[in-house]
């Protein structure tokens, strides 16, 4: 028997998940927004590792979808983080309430 | 051996401490740049969870990819920017509260259906040279996901040139 | 997989003691007479004009960004590079189009002058 | 570290068995390990002062101690004894922060380096990737203490240095890739034991240059110490610290030169053997101290060429330091890459483990013909740049000529 149960991974994940959904929805910086998402990618990625070590370990699959994560994690910081910086550039701003340019 | 199991289990805290310290840090912090220092603690925390799971790839993976470039180009685009240590306004916007509510919502959504489930776990071990099935996956099985991330990371290569660039005439090579 | 990784964590904990071992022998020994101009920030002796808020280039951020990319390409490219005697041989040939294709995104930066520091 | 855990157990202490001896002999190794790397300090920096007083024909230190030797030590007390300024507008937990993580990210690199046969750290199967992520950490130390200390000239040293080490991570990462191709592991132990027929300096030279120069570049020496171009941006991004959290700084620096010697001497000239003696085959003792004597002279010949280049080489402009590493490194090392992995496959044997593998076409040749095809790759691809950057320089020298000759007319006869 392993020496943590599966469930404690799943709760730490849960809380890891919805700490980022937090984050995500209550702040004005889009910058702390995408923080909040890479918690979210990180507590999707502690599951997968999770089940894979506890419910298929003879494969490698939860591995390579973690890093198929991890890499989508990457490209969308990179794109968003250019966007919040294309858009500062324009604006002075990084609050995301201001970005209203497609309403007017 | 009686000494392994608690040992195992008061890492598996001190990283809980780190991951769930550092993420409520990185949401609750107004200073956006300790907020990014945080959520160095808290993938830290998260490498560490791999370690226990014997992904070590992935933890090693975690620190180089998270630690060494995603944090770094967060701390860069807050450096762009932010006017240094002015946690001028609120970070906080209006709906902080109606997001608490939805975050706690979730958690305990999800706790339930966590514990009304039974896992079908086993206790086999772990395949013991994961690099190289790694490598053989990406080339062999899983040939057409790997290009793929090749396509993505292209694209966001060059969209993420494009949107960050100042204008300059274009270069010969 | 944790017994491969305790030296690691052993001497992460170590480690982690130098310095603030260090600091607490220098907190003792040394002088403390602060006052408020040592405590300024040190231009050569000018006065500070505003905060530290400099004019960041974006030249910075797009080497990040390639940095990011080459970063997660290596990730996929070290479990290739350790299969690499055991892969059949087309497989040699999608791994240089998995590297042509981020060249590709280089090449891309520099045409446009990304590459470029000025 | 297996023969002190079984001498451990074999002392028949009681509560003292395996698990338990294990965590005590890493506790005794690590404790090593993090009291002797800072400690080099005081030998590497009185080394270094000979050798470029040597250089600029100077004595060097020669007045405290015997050959100056204690004036590391007097530094070393000094540096303790000195007032510490914290600036009034820091960010003070941050900035007390970075030069202790400084010190860490680069004393965490030792525990991966294997320095007597059978004798490692953590042999992990990732140990290279180990090395570059733990790098990371002190990348995350300079940002941290730009940042954090509030001044313009720290935050304009920290971009600069962190834009070089960024690009400068990228060849040494890809030469790291190629290293791990050709041994077939990414553990330190095994990437040893694969040199035990050939150093791979000598099938790869090219590789090595690459990776000894953007090495070079990530310890922050000259000619690549944009961190100390006083001249420009006064001490970069650690202006603002002084007295012993300045030394933690300095302490990080030279670890990270002395792991970077010791990287270049495991990955490239065979760790700790011997050329022509195979040290295993000596009983225990003498082979560590064998091995030891073998790794310590290599690691030394580093650092001396490290110092060489300090007491030579003039300073690099930073735009081009940044052409040099994403002109000519990044497209270098992504050359070599694909060559070195076409070579490594065609001359690999066939199966020997429980995949079923077709045998590269020119296996027959074995060993000896893929160490001669890899200087053969490597040499070519020297070749290759050299001739392509001698084109480019003569075309961008027309182009300056012509541009130079439409604004002047020629003067008539």
């Amino acid at each position: 028997m392993l020496p943590i149960p599966l469930s404690w991974w799943l709760t730490v994940s849960a809380a890891l998940f919805s700490i980022g959904v937090f984050g995500a929805l209550s702040r004005r910086n889009a910058i702390g927004i995408l923080m909040g998402i890479e918690l979210v990618l990180n507590a999707v990625n502690v599951n997968l590792v999770a089940f894979w070590r506890y419910v298929i370990p003879a494969n490698v699959e939860g591995q390579i979808f973690a890093l198929i994560v991890i890499s989508v994690a990457a490209a969308e910081a990179a794109v968003g983080l250019a966007i919040v910086i294309a858009v500062y550039r324009r604006r002075h701003s990084a609050a995301v309430e201001e970005l209203d340019i497609l309403k007017h | 051996m009686p000494f392994e199991i608690p040992f195992v289990q008061i890492v598996w805290w001190a990283m809980t401490a780190c991951a769930i310290g550092g993420a409520i840090g990185v949401v609750s912090s107004n200073n956006l740049f300790h907020s990014a220092l945080f959520l160095v603690l808290s993938l830290f925390g998260v490498a560490g969870y791999y370690v226990l799971l014997s992904a070590g790839f992935l933890a090693v993976v975690q620190l180089m990819v998270y630690i060494g470039a995603i944090v770094i180009l967060v701390l860069f685009a807050i450096m762009f920017s932010r006017r240094m240590m002015k946690p001028t306004e609120d970070e906080m916007n209006r709906q902080w509260l109606v997001s608490v509510i939805v975050a706690a919502a979730l958690f305990s959504w999800l706790i339930v259906v966590v514990n009304s489930v039974s896992w079908p776990v086993t206790s086999a071990a772990p395949t013991a040279d994961t690099v190289l099935q790694l490598g053989l996956a990406f080339l062999g099985s899983y040939l057409i996901p790997f290009l793929v991330v090749g396509v993505l990371l292209s694209a966001a290569l060059i969209g993420a040139i494009f949107l960050a660039r100042e204008k300059v005439e274009a270069e010969e090579i | 997989m944790l017994q491969e990784f305790e030296f690691v964590g052993v001497l992460s904990a170590i480690t982690l003691t130098i310095p603030i071992v260090t600091l607490l022998i220098a907190w003792a020994l040394r002088p403390k007479k602060p006052n408020p101009a040592k405590q300024t920030t040190y231009e050569s002796g000018m006065e500070t004009i505003g905060d530290a808020w400099v004019q960041f280039k974006a030249q910075y951020y797009i080497y990040a960004i390639i940095y990011v990319v080459f970063d997660v390409e290596a990730i996929f490219l070290f479990p290739f590079a350790v299969a690499l005697r055991q892969l059949p041989l087309y497989a040699l040939v999608w791994a240089v189009v998995f590297i042509v294709l981020l060249v590709d995104g280089l090449l891309y930066g520099w045409r446009k002058g990304a590459l470029r520091w000025n | 570290m297996d023969w002190l855990v079984d001498w451990i157990a074999s002392l028949q202490i009681p509560y003292l068995t395996e698990p338990e001896a294990r965590f005590l002999s890493h506790l005794i190794f690590a404790s090593i390990i993090a009291v002797a790397a800072p400690g080099m300090l005081i030998i590497l920096t009185w080394l270094e002062r000979k050798i470029i007083g040597r250089i600029q024909n100077r004595i060097g230190p020669n007045r405290a101690g015997p050959f100056g030797l204690f004036q590391a030590i007097a530094d070393m007390i000094k540096m303790f004894t000195k007032e510490d300024i914290t600036p009034a507008n820091a960010d003070r937990v941050v900035y007390n922060i970075a030069p202790g993580l400084a010190v860490i990210s680069s004393i965490l690199v030792f525990a991966v380096i294997p320095f007597v046969p059978g004798f490692i750290g953590a042999d992990l199967s990732v140990g290279i990737l180990y090395v570059v992520a733990v790098g990371g950490f002190g990348t995350l130390a300079i940002l941290m203490a730009g940042w954090s200390s509030n001044n313009k000239y720290a935050l304009l040293g920290a971009f600069r240095v962190v834009a070089m080490l960024l690009t400068y991570e990228i060849p040494m990462v890809m030469a790291l890739i190629i290293v791990t191709m050709v041994a077939g592991s990414m553990s330190m132990a095994q990437i040893v034991e694969a040199q035990s027929s050939m150093w791979y300096i000598f099938t790869m030279p090219l590789v090595f240059l690459i990776f000894f120069l953007a090495g070079v570049a990530e310890t922050g020496r000259s000619p690549f110490d944009l961190i100390e171009a006083e001249s420009e941006i006064i001490a970069g991004f650690h202006t603002e610290y002084s007295g012993i959290k300045f030394g933690m700084f300095m302490i990080g620096e030279y670890v990270h030169m002395l792991a970077l010697a010791f990287l270049s001497a495991v990955l490239f000239l065979g760790g700790w053997q011997i050329p022509f003696i195979d040290i295993t085959q000596f009983p225990g003792l003498v082979s560590a101290i064998l091995g030891f004597l073998s790794i310590s002279l290599k690691t030394f010949l580093f650092v001396f060429i490290m110092m060489w280049f300090r007491g030579t080489l003039p300073r690099f402009r930073i735009d081009h330091l940044q052409n040099i590493g994403w002109k000519f490194l990044v497209p270098l090392s992504l050359v070599l890459l694909v060559a070195v992995a076409f070579v490594v496959r065609l001359f690999a044997p066939g199966s020997s483990s429980a995949v079923p593998v077709v045998p590269g076409a020119l296996s027959a040749l074995g060993a000896p013909g893929e160490a001669v095809a890899l200087l053969a790759a490597n040499l070519l691809v020297l070749a290759g740049t050299v001739s392509f950057v001698s084109r480019m320089a003569r075309r961008s020298k027309n182009r300056q000529l012509r541009a130079v000759a439409a604004v002047e007319p020629v003067p008539a006869k």
